[in-house]
């Protein structure tokens, strides 16, 4: 049997994580890259929308990284996402969604050693946990969903 | 010859239906509420209720349904695939609906078959046969006497069955009468039926006598000719909340939207049940909606049913179930508001007569 | 403290009285509140803008609908002043909407009515009443009394479910999502979607699929109640109305019992404290964000 | 059963911008026996179901004439989810069209008549089949009268044919901005529709009006057409109510008991004017 490549994307804040993604790059950091990085403005724009599409999509994993606590772009933002997220996670315990898919992160421009760790133990734990296969199972049949990469406006 | 069953026969029936290439959907429990849904055991057929939650229209208009599917290989190589009939339309017997719901089908054919043919509706009510039970009872929200139907009327369905006297406790025989070509092939090549004409039970004839006309259709109609202007629909139609629950629990209501679903290389363009007590329903992309407020659309609801049907096809779009008023949040009632659309045209004997 | 049936009667009759006034006086344009149903038994929502016609309002357990959506509504903007009867639960929603600016205060008179609670039986959310005397009001029927607060027995069934395993409560929820034809009453039937272009009417992406399908039904009511975090009143206007019986209530008091747990915040208790997501402090902490 | 819900499939031959954000499609018919089929039935003023499949369906009218038989073409603005993926389609793709649905303008009933076309902005390409229709069948008819109207120059729809009819002899064109939409080089009117009709003021006697545009430029032309002594019956329109099937049957295009996918698009005046203002 083929290995199993876990599908999952992480939504990333551009001034931190994605600065920090980019540094564990440039340092020549090893880390697997089952994921889709999908860059935002900051976590404060994430709308629980996104996770929902991504899952939607067939994602098995989704891992939200931003700006730690204080140090936000914008000031303010990630204490708006901190809050959204701790209710979210909640409903979606709730009503039945695998936590275990979801990873939060503060990542910090300088952290790439703690991007490339957390990366690695993203996607292990996706890997390990398989396809998303309850999820995927309301997913209407012979239907690709649209793509959540184009069309946003 | 006439013919009964006794409903310690009906999984025989169910049985026989299967080995016939049938399937049976009736009314059952889900959760809370009533709805059609695959019978295989006599025992989950729930026949006790006035009325079902939900219409068993679905098993006509599907509330949702591919009419298409495509797969591309590249922008310029589409290709297109249409549902097959059996995939979309097996046989199936609507067991145990009640007339009002029998009906609903058989008005709605005349918009499925006005100049162009919607095969997903036709197809169904092809190979689709509706055994319906007469009433024994009614509930205040009932009017099909005041739309030309009643407790044991037989438009649409291909088999009736009418409550007999005869019954003990949870057990009831039914006389039955086919219909249609359809119903008596259905019977021929199914078990559990009878020879036998056991008495009618006399709560049918109560339920109708009981069950007044309470508004009169043509003069219903008569005042929508003119009535678009009436102020009487944004002072009626205040309470309305513009939800869809009325037309979506509608036998009748068949309007739909087409949506696509699907990426780049392959999806399906679905059509969906709609409602025209939203919005959306009407807007156009630039913002303009011919039909802005909520008294707008519940003007088209009823001017839909009580005129522009009736004028297209001489059928009133309606068969007086009562669910709309059943469901409504707000206690909108459908005949209450034909009851004083009926006083309105008492009212104004002259304006109408004027034109 | 039970109100007693001269004590409605009396409320009523003072509530008749003060709705004819103001119409009358023309303070206010139109009256809601509650009349008596087409269908017997049922109360209903009653627009009055003749003082001659006050007779209609009545007040008692079968007033269940929380009246306060109605006041998003562009026909009842376009009437003037609105004049309201509201039960503590209607008054939250006003306090709620209020704060979002869907109106002004000043736009509308609200008649307060104490409530103990609506439905026969009582329904479930009113027995953890947090407002039995309305927390906003022009003027106030009936002698206040004290709220019942939370009461674990509305907890019950949530504990329930939170003790049963991730995927029971999967299979729990989709199959009771299932059911749903998304006719969209919940929608309509609650007084915080003021949105004037819901996000599943929205198809630039299409983040909503509008198709009554598993995936549709799930995704709408999960994006339904997350919307209503920290907002919603558990006023039970969605599961009412809904006619497939799905028990919307539940998220909702979820939800609402997380925002308390986490926030000490319940909604609509007054018209100036921001909710919870759409404010912070500084120095919380989270443990699931590593 | 056929499935009436099932678009032909088309590929885009050609694809002009417009303007900005207009674009018009030329589209051949992959299947020669859909495409006769299609002109055994299409009249002047049809309209059909244009779609990019994952996408949905958009009503536009059919903008090329019934004597041109090689192709169909079509004139959009993208604002939607579907005309913004259509528009994102380049020349060789392949869309879906469903149609001709509707009624049509009677052109047969106005031969010997003058007709006079009155447009606004994207409101044009409905028309234009309509003047293409007369141009072909020039000798039909007599005097032909063009008032055309856009906000601004880079409104404008068609200009290359716009030229082209200028230059002809046979046809009176007169083209207009709105007061501040003008170029340097803008050598038109400028003024908005209505009162530049009024100042070209064409003769009511024998001659058949077609108006199309926003409704506000509606609203102002009726009564300059009333001032110059044409009655409604000599007026047509065509309208548009959003649409999903086309066909009579998912129930939101209709004004009052009137199908505007069965019934019209095309409108007199006088029949209009007794609707319902649903529209």
């Amino acid at each position: 049997m083929a290995e199993f490549h876990p599908k999952t994307f992480a939504f990333l804040c551009n001034w931190c994580t994605y600065t920090g993604a980019d540094l564990a790059g440039t340092s020549r950091m090893l880390y697997p890259a089952d994921f889709r990085v999908i860059k935002v403005p900051c976590t404060g724009r994430i709308d629980m929308e996104f996770i929902i599409k991504a899952f939607e999509q067939g994602a098995d994993g989704v891992w939200v990284s931003g700006c730690h606590i204080g140090d936000c772009h914008y000031n303010t933002g990630n204490y708006y996402a901190q809050r959204r997220w701790t209710i979210f996670r909640q409903e979606l315990a709730f009503l039945g969604i695998d936590l275990r898919r979801l990873k939060f992160t503060w990542i910090s421009a300088a952290e790439g050693r703690k991007f490339a760790d957390e990366a690695a133990e993203f996607v292990n734990r996706i890997t390990q946990l398989g396809p998303y296969n309850e999820f995927q199972s309301i997913l209407p049949e012979n239907r690709e969903v649209e793509s959540i990469l184009g069309g946003v406006s | 010859m006439a013919l009964s069953i006794h409903s310690d026969d009906f999984q025989t029936l169910l049985d026989s239906l299967r080995e016939a290439g049938y399937r049976c959907v009736g009314p059952a429990r889900d959760g809370t509420i009533t709805k059609f849904k695959p019978i295989e055991q006599a025992g989950d057929l729930f026949l006790d209720e006035i009325l079902t939650t939900v219409s068993p229209k679905e098993f006509f208009l599907a509330e949702h349904e591919a009419i298409l599917s495509y797969r591309m290989k590249g922008k310029s190589d589409i290709e297109l695939t249409t549902p097959s009939k059996e995939e979309y339309a097996p046989p199936t017997l609507v067991f145990g609906c009640r007339p009002c719901d029998a009906a609903g089908p058989d008005i709605v054919k005349s918009v499925m078959t006005w100049d162009y043919d919607d095969r997903f509706f036709l197809d169904r009510a092809d190979s689709t046969v509706i055994a319906a039970i007469a009433c024994v009872e009614a509930d205040e929200a009932c009017f099909c006497t005041s739309v030309e139907l009643a407790p044991d009327s037989q438009t649409g369905a291909d088999i009736l069955l009418i409550p007999s006297s005869n019954s003990t406790g949870d057990t009831q025989e039914y006389s039955v009468t086919a219909i249609t070509e359809k119903g008596r092939k259905l019977i021929d090549s199914t078990k559990g039926w009878k020879d036998g004409n056991p008495e009618r039970a006399s709560a049918i004839d109560e339920v109708k006598s009981n069950l007044k006309p309470s508004f009169d259709p043509a003069k219903v109609r008569e005042w929508l000719d003119n009535g678009f202007d009436h102020e009487w629909w944004n002072t009626a139609t205040l309470s309305c909340i513009g939800c869809g629950t009325c037309t979506y629990t509608c036998p009748t209501c068949h309007c739909f939207d087409i949506v696509d679903e699907g990426g780049q290389s392959e999806g399906v363009r679905v059509k969906n049940w709609d409602s025209c007590m939203m919005s959306l329903f009407t807007l156009h992309t630039s913002g303009h909606n011919p039909r802005p407020l909520k008294s707008n659309r519940f003007r088209q609801r009823i001017m839909h049913k009580f005129k522009y049907y009736p004028d297209l096809f001489e059928r009133i779009l309606c068969t007086g179930c009562g669910r709309c008023q059943r469901h409504c949040p707000v206690d909108m009632a459908l005949k209450g508001l034909l009851e004083q659309i009926g006083r309105l045209a008492a009212e104004t004997p002259d304006q109408v007569a004027a034109g | 403290m039970v109100i007693s049936e001269a004590d409605t009667t009396k409320i009523v009759n003072s509530l008749r009285v003060r709705a004819k006034e103001l119409l009358e006086s023309g303070e206010v344009k139109v009256i809601i509140g509650y009349g008596e149903g087409y269908t017997k038994g049922k109360a209903v929502p009653v627009f009055i803008t003749d003082p001659g016609k006050t007779d209609q309002l009545i007040f008692d357990a079968r007033c269940v609908n929380n009246l306060s959506m109605y006041l998003k509504h562009a026909e009842i903007k376009a009437m003037g002043k609105v004049g309201i009867v509201a039960k503590g639960c209607d008054a939250r929603a006003i306090n709620v909407l209020i704060l979002e600016s869907q109106f002004k205060r000043e736009d509308i008179f609200i008649l307060g009515v104490v409530c103990e609670g609506v439905g026969d039986p009582i329904e479930e959310q009113c027995k953890s009443c947090v407002a039995n005397t309305p927390p906003v009001y022009d003027e106030l029927f009936g002698e206040p009394i004290e709220n019942q607060g939370w009461n674990d027995e509305t907890f019950a069934k949530i504990e329930e479910l939170e003790s049963m395993t991730q995927s029971e409560l999967w299979n729990f929820w989709v199959k009771e999502f299932d059911r749903c034809i998304k006719c969209y009453a919940c929608r309509e039937a609650c007084p915080m979607c003021t949105c004037t272009r819901c996000i599943t009417d929205k198809n630039q992406p299409q983040w909503v699929p509008t198709s009554p399908h598993s995936d549709g039904n799930y995704h709408w009511n999960l994006t339904r109640a997350f919307h209503l975090v920290g907002r919603c009143v558990g006023c039970n206007s969605c599961e009412r109305a809904c006619p497939m019986d799905i028990p919307l209530s539940l998220v909702n008091w979820k939800l609402i019992k997380a925002v308390h747990d986490e926030y000490e915040f319940i909604a609509g208790m007054d018209a100036e404290t921001a909710p919870p997501l759409a404010t912070y402090t500084e120095g919380e902490e989270t443990d699931f964000i590593k | 059963m056929e499935n009436i819900y099932c678009p032909s499939l088309l590929k885009i031959q050609d694809l002009t911008w417009e303007t900005p954000d207009t674009t018009s499609f030329r589209l051949t018919f992959n299947d020669n026996s859909e495409r006769e089929e299609f002109f055994s039935l299409y009249k002047v003023g049809q309209f059909g179901e244009f779609s990019a499949f994952g996408h949905g369906e958009s009503t536009f009218c059919v903008a090329s004439p019934p004597t041109r038989k090689d192709y169909i073409e079509c004139t959009f603005r993208a604002v939607g989810r579907n005309t913004k993926a259509l528009q994102a389609l380049n020349e060789g793709d392949t869309i879906g069209f469903r149609g001709p649905y509707g009624n049509s303008f009677p052109i047969d009933d106005w031969k010997g008549k003058n007709i006079l076309f009155i447009a606004g902005g994207i409101a044009l390409p409905p028309l234009r089949a309509v003047i293409l229709n007369v141009l072909d069948r020039r000798s039909e008819f007599a005097d032909v009268t063009i008032v055309y109207g856009a906000r601004t120059v880079s409104d404008l729809v068609y200009k290359m044919e716009l030229q082209e009819w200028e230059a002809r002899n046979d046809v009176n064109i007169v083209t207009t901005v709105d007061p501040g939409g003008e170029t340097e080089d803008w050598t038109g009117k400028i003024g908005f529709v209505p009162t530049v009709l009024d100042e070209v003021a064409p003769s009511n006697e024998n001659t058949i009006a077609l108006i199309c545009g926003p409704p506000i430029m509606i609203k102002f032309t009726f009564p300059v057409l009333d001032k110059l002594g044409f009655s409604k019956n000599q007026i047509f329109t065509t309208l548009e109510n959003r649409m999903k099937c086309g066909l009579g049957k998912c129930g939101r295009c209709n004004v009052g008991g009137t199908y505007v996918c069965k019934d019209g698009p095309v409108f007199r005046a006088d029949v209009l004017a007794e609707l319902p203002a649903e529209y």
